[in-house]
């Protein structure tokens, strides 16, 4: 084995440059005909591994939106997507020939998660901005991207109970009304923003911002004009990612918002119902009784058709979300060859 | 016309906000850690007395302290999460490579959409669909597990009929948080530079090659962050467990049997409706165990991924 | 308001009458339907009211109503010496005070090829119950069971127990029933959590019924209401064997006495008697409780409170109630004192 | 007018890292300077001390001044964002915004500075800049389809659009043409010559003829070994420098030229 | 040994949009190759079809030959990666592994191809492959740092190094000089001129001035008008390219060289 000799010099004679190379013999690294197939093997073995993957994950998932189509259909209609449960007693339909709905629910269920949107979309993208773009690597910041972690780990029951604590001492002892259910879901919201933002401003490269900096332009408008601007896709899928996170909440909320059974339009008081705990209440009633005179249309297992059909409801909900969602990501997407 | 001036201003004003945002952070986290700990603090101010009576009130005398309480529930929420992240972990990797990387852009653009909206079925469906379609179906599996596998400790039998364990719960809960990681992921890694793909196709790197070369280490950061985030999620899941299992209050690796272990959220939720107010008190102090160990796991995370990094 | 149900059959109630305001009460979840349908016949006389029932849990809501935030407050359980100490805070004047509304009995459930399925009940003494529950027969064809069910073939099918996961007034009254009828054989403490480590856990009387319904061989308890398809087990009554039903719950009741020595004034709680030999009485009963206040720092509540209960334990209230849920009707002596206390309000 | 740039003892730190040592220069007004140098010697950061770029990237630093027509950048009370406004960059990487279309990405500099432009101004200005970086016939039928849709050479041209639409007093370029053909390199060239007319450039250059071609002055930056902090080793009028170096270093690396 | 390639009526197209239109081309063996052309007119586009980098871009395609050493490369039954493990390419921006050292780096496509090399075989194989591309002095004692951490030059050429250190039968370069000073040119042109014993080596560059140093042949490609398909306008030996190209637009092109 020649070995090399310590040589000075860069700006070295063109014929000295590769003098003291070490003689190589390829040959040795040349792959074998095994070892190629062999990697032929595998990347076709991955590629099969990751499409059983895909396929694995898919059985699932159809059978929860099957079991939820088959069974939610069965009651939605008009009837049940405008009223609300006033009035319903057990298996028994209501004046209007219908068995309940969830008028109510559906309003509860978009202005509370709308009241914790408002609440922590801008808290977390300004806590992302302070964190890719303020803090560089300071102690606060490690600190606070450790405890955006922590709370994200925050049991959603406990976040319920918080706010329930917080608006007991604030409001008045036993208050319950939406926004408090809003405020314990900005406690799960805003972890799931902070990080996708985050993610999404640390990936935006560093040369936009020195492009925008050399023009001149102050750190607050690169940041909001360009930072931002270009990672907006990342962002509105981070944000629907949160709302996705706390649209099916339902245990904090039993505890902040309670659950009523009449339409409450009004976010800062009375009690209010979601979908989420429409579904559990009445997955949680299982039955109505039809009493031995009932008439031919009660119907005993209503609950739980009432309990799938809102089901249906939410994830029909979720997916109008999150096709504004994708509008709006299109429409500010970032045009790139990729 | 902005003058220099007021463009400082308005960027201070800016810096201001972020800094308060970022601070706030910290605030709220205090906030509740305070009254976590204020709440629960009958536990170790109050009367020990009304306390284990507390304790062995919700046990059926089985625990009369709280670590003793504490202790398997903790134990259980670590286990079923794990296992949840276990499964749904190169799962999620798999989905986001494949629709990154290996599906048509069509089927790709498709499938992102799927996994987004999937992400969003709210937890209580998971549950009911668990509870009502999984336990049954999974059934004849668990059973033909604990058949051949039985001999593994954690697969001993008999299984449990319905199944309403650890390992159903698990696997629901990795259904649970398969979207979350994978939409991250796929972010992550459709965000891989084109340069680095080409320079490791043109070294004649198979497809999966270049993936190991250059996608995986690209989005290591990411995956990371991302698992930790469907971690969180499974570690603090209410509902899903709460209408699956069934719980027990044992240090227990049969994940195929019923009535071994509980999580800390779903105790608290099975417990609060009907507790006074010092079993509230005991509840919360479960729930100050469970923050405390998420503050651990993720640290443990950070600090992994630190060292990583530095190298 | 937005999208209510015309009230069945009362469209001529739109002359707006009776009380008005926003009343809310929390509590029970095993009253959710009953109070859902009083909710629904009290408002249809009383347009202007708007009333909300949390159904969070007896716990959660006797400490509500402690706050003052609630009404009232629905429980399974009477109150206890210091909650009455406490509600002197919350009512104006005098203590708060709970009667019973609501009378369930707890069906004993099992699924079992070829015996529930073909809609036949089987027969337990209190003491084979007890057993089962506690472990000690495992299977469908001991000798103990097969011995009072001569008339059934019991297949040799392992039992799982299911009993209720989260804390729950209808463990505490069936295990109050087993420790009662069978107090050998049940030595475990009182408690709204289940004692033992036996068979399977579910969370709410759903959560039951639905693990029952999903394997053979399963056995539990349940609010009668729930029951299904499921079969039910004939409790034996002195010499006999008792189907499940509301009127022999009623009958229990009805030959239970009211608790003469409880602290707190117009309080009435009943003392169920397990042990009861009465006719066809079903023993295994959970007496669920509406509590007030006599007296609210605010009138209007006052007259809430008082017109609610006078509704919900008159026989309007209680054929509602039962026909939405299949509760038993509260009997005359019971409702005779409730009366007293209702005149006592205000 | 352009301004004049006085360096007086210039240390440059990337974290604890000497990365360039102890520079002194005078760059003129209205003159072509050109920095040349072995890979590494620190060109692009002085370069970038010039218009506090450098003080971005996280831990990075100076100390000593740079004086902009007599007023030192440095100095506690001067905001960097109005240097950066007077100094303009255009950088190795072609970096034009993938959110912008071509004309929105010339624009950007005085967009982004929320001035306001009526319609027809702003379409002169484009067409100015455009034309002056050569870019003009190439993609006046396309102003409105994305700016990162081009080739990497017409990308850079629009980059250099981008900082001329500013009208700094001082342009600075490091290694502007490095991704561009000899037509559009001829095409800058030309630019630069008629810019310095009304501006101070400086520009980091690896193609020692173009240094010879157009900088009225060049400064040659060294490294003593790798590690060790890159230095101003030279700094002369561009045909001392050329044809008669009074420094045996840039000798040797300027008689290395070929082509 | 290098390896010819023939390329016969190649059309390259992006989605619907014909980049470059009826190449034909023929590459002889241990020859260099130089593409140069004003820039759109598509060099890396054709340079990336010969080792099927090309088709990578999503709706990328192209119809037409591409023989190497006889064998279609675009034949149903040829693996893609096959061909690029036979064809080296460098790319005109430095791209190496971010989460790798520098040998790791050098090593990285050795590693692919076998598994199991000796630390003396691999520590050989980095110096020899860094003396090429005369990097070894510079990077010598901080083989363990990353890869990114060296300047852009340092980078270039570590991809290089990356490169060659696969042996491959033929080396397409794009612009690969672009980002070096001239002592760095030099050397990697001189490796260039190793090289070609061995290897068949294309090159694309804007430096006609390297084009005539190291080319032994010459493309010319060019470009009616923005918007439309690029072309092989005239092929022929350096010599004749650039002293007595027989065909005008080259001559335009050639002739408006500086420097
Ligand atoms: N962001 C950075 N962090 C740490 N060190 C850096 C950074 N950028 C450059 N350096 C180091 O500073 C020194 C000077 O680098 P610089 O990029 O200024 O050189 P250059 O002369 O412009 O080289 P080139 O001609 O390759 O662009 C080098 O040793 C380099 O490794
Ligand atoms: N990924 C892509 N998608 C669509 N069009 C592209 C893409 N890459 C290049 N083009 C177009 O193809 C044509 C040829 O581009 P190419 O990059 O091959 O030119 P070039 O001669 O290498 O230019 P330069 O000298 O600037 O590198 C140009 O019109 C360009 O706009
Ligand atoms: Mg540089
Ligand atoms: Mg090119
Ligand atoms: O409220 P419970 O009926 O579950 O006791």
């Amino acid at each position: 084995m020649t070995h090399p000799t310590s040589h000075d010099s860069s700006g070295s004679a063109p014929a000295s440059l590769m003098a003291d190379a070490p003689v190589i013999d390829f040959d040795k690294f040349k792959p074998t005909r095994s070892h190629l197939a062999a990697r032929q093997r595998k990347d076709t073995f991955m590629r099969w591994l990751i499409l059983l993957a895909f396929v694995v994950a898919c059985i699932p998932l159809i059978s929860l939106l099957w079991t939820t189509i088959v069974n939610g259909v069965r009651r939605l209609n008009w009837d049940f997507l405008s009223h609300n449960m006033t009035y319903v007693v057990g298996g028994e339909a209501t004046g209007t020939g219908g068995y309940g709905g969830i008028l109510h629910a559906i309003i509860g269920t978009l202005e509370i998660t709308l009241g914790s949107m408002v609440i922590s979309i801008p808290v977390g993208i300004m806590c992302s901005v302070y964190l890719v773009e303020y803090a560089n690597r300071s102690r606060l910041s490690r600190t606070v991207r450790l405890l955006v972690d922590v709370m994200s780990g925050i049991p959603s029951i406990v976040a319920g109970l918080f706010a329930f604590s917080m608006f007991s001492i604030l409001v008045g002892p036993g208050t319950i009304n939406g926004f408090e259910g809003s405020v314990a879901l900005s406690l799960l919201m805003i972890p799931t923003v902070v990080k996708t933002t985050e993610e999404m401003l640390k990936i935006v490269p560093n040369d936009l911002r020195e492009a925008s900096y050399a023009l001149g332009v102050t750190k607050q408008r690169t940041i909001s004009k360009i930072v931002l601007r270009t990672a907006l896709p990342g962002i509105v899928s981070g944000a629907i990612l949160a709302i996705a996170r706390v649209i099916g909440e339902t245990a904090p909320l039993l505890m902040t918002a309670g659950y009523i059974v009449s339409t409450n339009m009004n976010l800062f008081s009375g009690e209010m119902t979601t979908l989420p705990v429409y579904v559990y209440q009445e997955y949680s009633k299982l039955r109505a009784n039809c009493p031995a005179d009932a008439s031919a249309s009660c119907v005993t297992t209503i609950p739980m058709e009432r309990a799938w059909a809102a089901a249906l409801v939410l994830i029909l909900i979720v997916l109008i979300l999150n096709l504004i969602g994708r509008i709006v990501a299109r429409i500010f997407a970032v045009k790139t060859e990729r | 016309m902005t003058k220099p001036v007021s463009g400082k201003q308005v960027d201070k004003v800016f810096r201001a906000i972020a800094y308060a945002c970022g601070i706030l952070i910290l605030v709220v986290l205090g906030a509740v850690a305070l009254f976590l700990l204020f709440r629960a603090w009958p536990l170790i101010g109050g009367d020990q007395s009304a306390v284990s009576e507390t304790i062995s009130s919700f046990t059926g005398g089985k625990a009369t302290n709280f670590w003793a309480y504490v202790g398997p529930l903790l134990f259980g929420t670590v286990l079923v999460a794990a296992l949840a992240l276990a499964i749904a972990f190169f799962v999620a990797i798999g989905i986001a490579l494949f629709i990154s990387h290996y599906a048509p852009k069509k089927l790709a653009a498709a499938l992102s959409y799927v996994v987004d909206l999937l992400a969003a079925i709210p937890s209580v469906i998971y549950g009911l669909w668990g509870g009502l379609v999984l336990v049954p179906a999974i059934y004849p599996f668990w059973n033909w597990v604990a058949t051949y596998l039985g001999w593994i400790p954690i697969f001993a039998g008999p299984a449990a009929n319905p199944s309403r364990t650890v390992a159903t719960v698990a696997v629901v809960l990795a259904i649970m948080i398969l979207p979350i990681i994978t939409s991250i992921t796929r972010d992550i890694f459709l965000q891989t530079p084109r340069l680095q793909e080409e320079a490791a196709l043109a070294l004649g790197a198979t497809k999966w090659e270049m993936v190991k070369l250059a996608v995986l280490p690209f989005g290591k950061s990411g995956v990371i962050s991302a698992s930790m985030l469907g971690l969180g999620r499974a570690l603090g899941e209410t509902m899903a467990v709460l209408m699956i299992l069934s719980p027990g209050l044992k240090y227990s690796f049969r994940l195929l049997q019923a009535s071994q272990d509980q999580t800390i959220a779903a105790n608290i939720a099975a417990q609060y409706p009907e507790a006074n107010e010092l079993g509230v008190s005991v509840l919360i102090g479960t729930g100050l165990v469970l923050f405390v160990i998420t503050f651990l796991v993720n640290f443990l995370a950070r600090k992994i991924t630190e060292k990583k990094a530095v190298k | 308001a937005c999208g209510d149900n015309i009230p069945a059959g009362t469209a001529a109630t739109a002359n707006a009458d009776g009380l008005s305001g926003n009343f809310a009460g929390a509590g029970a979840s095993s009253q959710q339907s009953a109070t859902e349908a009083w909710i629904a016949g009290f408002t249809a006389s009383n347009t202007k009211a708007k009333i909300s029932y949390n159904p969070s849990g007896s716990g959660a809501g006797v400490t509500t109503f402690l706050t003052g935030a609630t009404a009232w407050a629905a429980s399974d359980k009477a109150l206890s010496d210091s909650e009455v100490e406490q509600s002197k805070d919350v009512c104006a004047s005098g203590t708060a005070f709970d009667v019973p509304v609501y009378i369930a009995p707890i069906a004993v459930v099992f699924n079992l090829n070829g015996v529930s399925d073909a809609g036949k009940h089987v027969n337990m003494d209190a003491a084979t119950i007890a057993k089962i529950f506690d472990g000690k027969i495992t299977k469908w064809n001991d000798p103990s069971i097969q011995e009072q069910n001569p008339d059934i073939t019991l297949p040799d099918t392992a039992i799982t127990v299911v009993h209720r996961s989260d804390k729950s007034g209808t463990t505490q009254n069936f295990v109050e029933y087993l420790k009662a009828a069978a107090p050998d054989d049940w030595t475990y403490d009182l408690s709204e959590n289940w004692p033992n480590e036996v068979g399977q856990g579910a969370k709410g009387t759903s959560g039951v019924i639905s693990t029952i319904s999903q394997a053979d061989g399963t056995i539990g308890y349940a609010d009668f209401s729930q029951v299904g398809e499921l079969g039910t087990v004939s409790v034996k009554v002195g010499d006999e064997y008792v189907d499940i039903s509301t009127q022999a719950a009623s009958n229990a009741i009805a030959d239970s006495t009211i608790d003469e020595n409880v602290t707190g004034d117009n309080r009435v709680v009943v003392d169920v008697n397990h042990t009861t030999t009465a006719d066809n009485a079903y023993p295994i009963v959970m007496v669920s409780y509406d509590i007030v206040c006599p007296v609210y720092q605010d009138s209007a509540t006052t007259e809430f409170a008082r017109d609610w209960l006078t509704y919900v334990v008159s026989t309007a209230g209680q054929s509602v109630a039962s026909s939405a849920t299949g509760s038993a009707p509260l009997p005359n002596n019971i409702v005779d004192r409730i009366n007293e206390s209702i005149a006592a309000m205000g | 007018m352009g301004q004049r740039i006085d360096v007086n003892n210039l240390n440059i730190y990337y974290g604890s890292f000497l990365a360039v040592e102890d520079v002194n220069i005078n760059i003129d007004a209205n003159k072509v300077t050109a920095f040349i140098g072995p890979s590494g010697c620190g060109k692009s950061t002085v370069l970038r001390t010039l218009d506090r770029m450098h003080e971005i990237v996280p831990g990075a630093h100076c100390t000593g001044e740079v004086l902009l027509e007599g007023v030192n950048l440095y100095a506690p009370d001067v905001d960097p964002v109005a240097v950066r406004r007077d100094v303009g960059m255009v950088f190795q990487r072609p970096n034009p915004f993938p959110t912008m279309s071509i004309r929105e990405n010339v624009l950007a500099g005085v967009r982004l500075n929320n001035k306001k432009i009526s319609k027809s101004d702003a379409d002169d200005l484009v067409e100015w800049a455009l034309r002056g970086a050569n870019l003009w016939n190439e993609v006046k039928d396309r102003l409105d389809n994305p700016g990162v849709g081009l080739s990497g050479g017409q990308q850079q041209r629009l980059c250099i659009a981008r900082a001329v639409a500013v009208h700094p007093s001082v342009l600075l370029m490091d290694e502007p043409c490095s991704a561009l053909d000899p037509i559009s390199t001829l095409a800058v060239e030309d630019l630069i010559n008629e810019l310095k007319k009304d501006y101070t450039i400086v520009i980091v250059t690896h193609n020692m003829q173009q240094a010879a071609r157009i900088a009225d002055y060049t400064a040659f930056f060294n490294l003593k070994a790798v590690g060790q902090p890159g230095h101003l080793e030279y700094f002369a009028d561009t045909t001392t420098m050329f044809n008669n170096p009074q420094n045996e270093e840039a000798e040797r690396y300027v008689s290395g030229r070929f082509g």
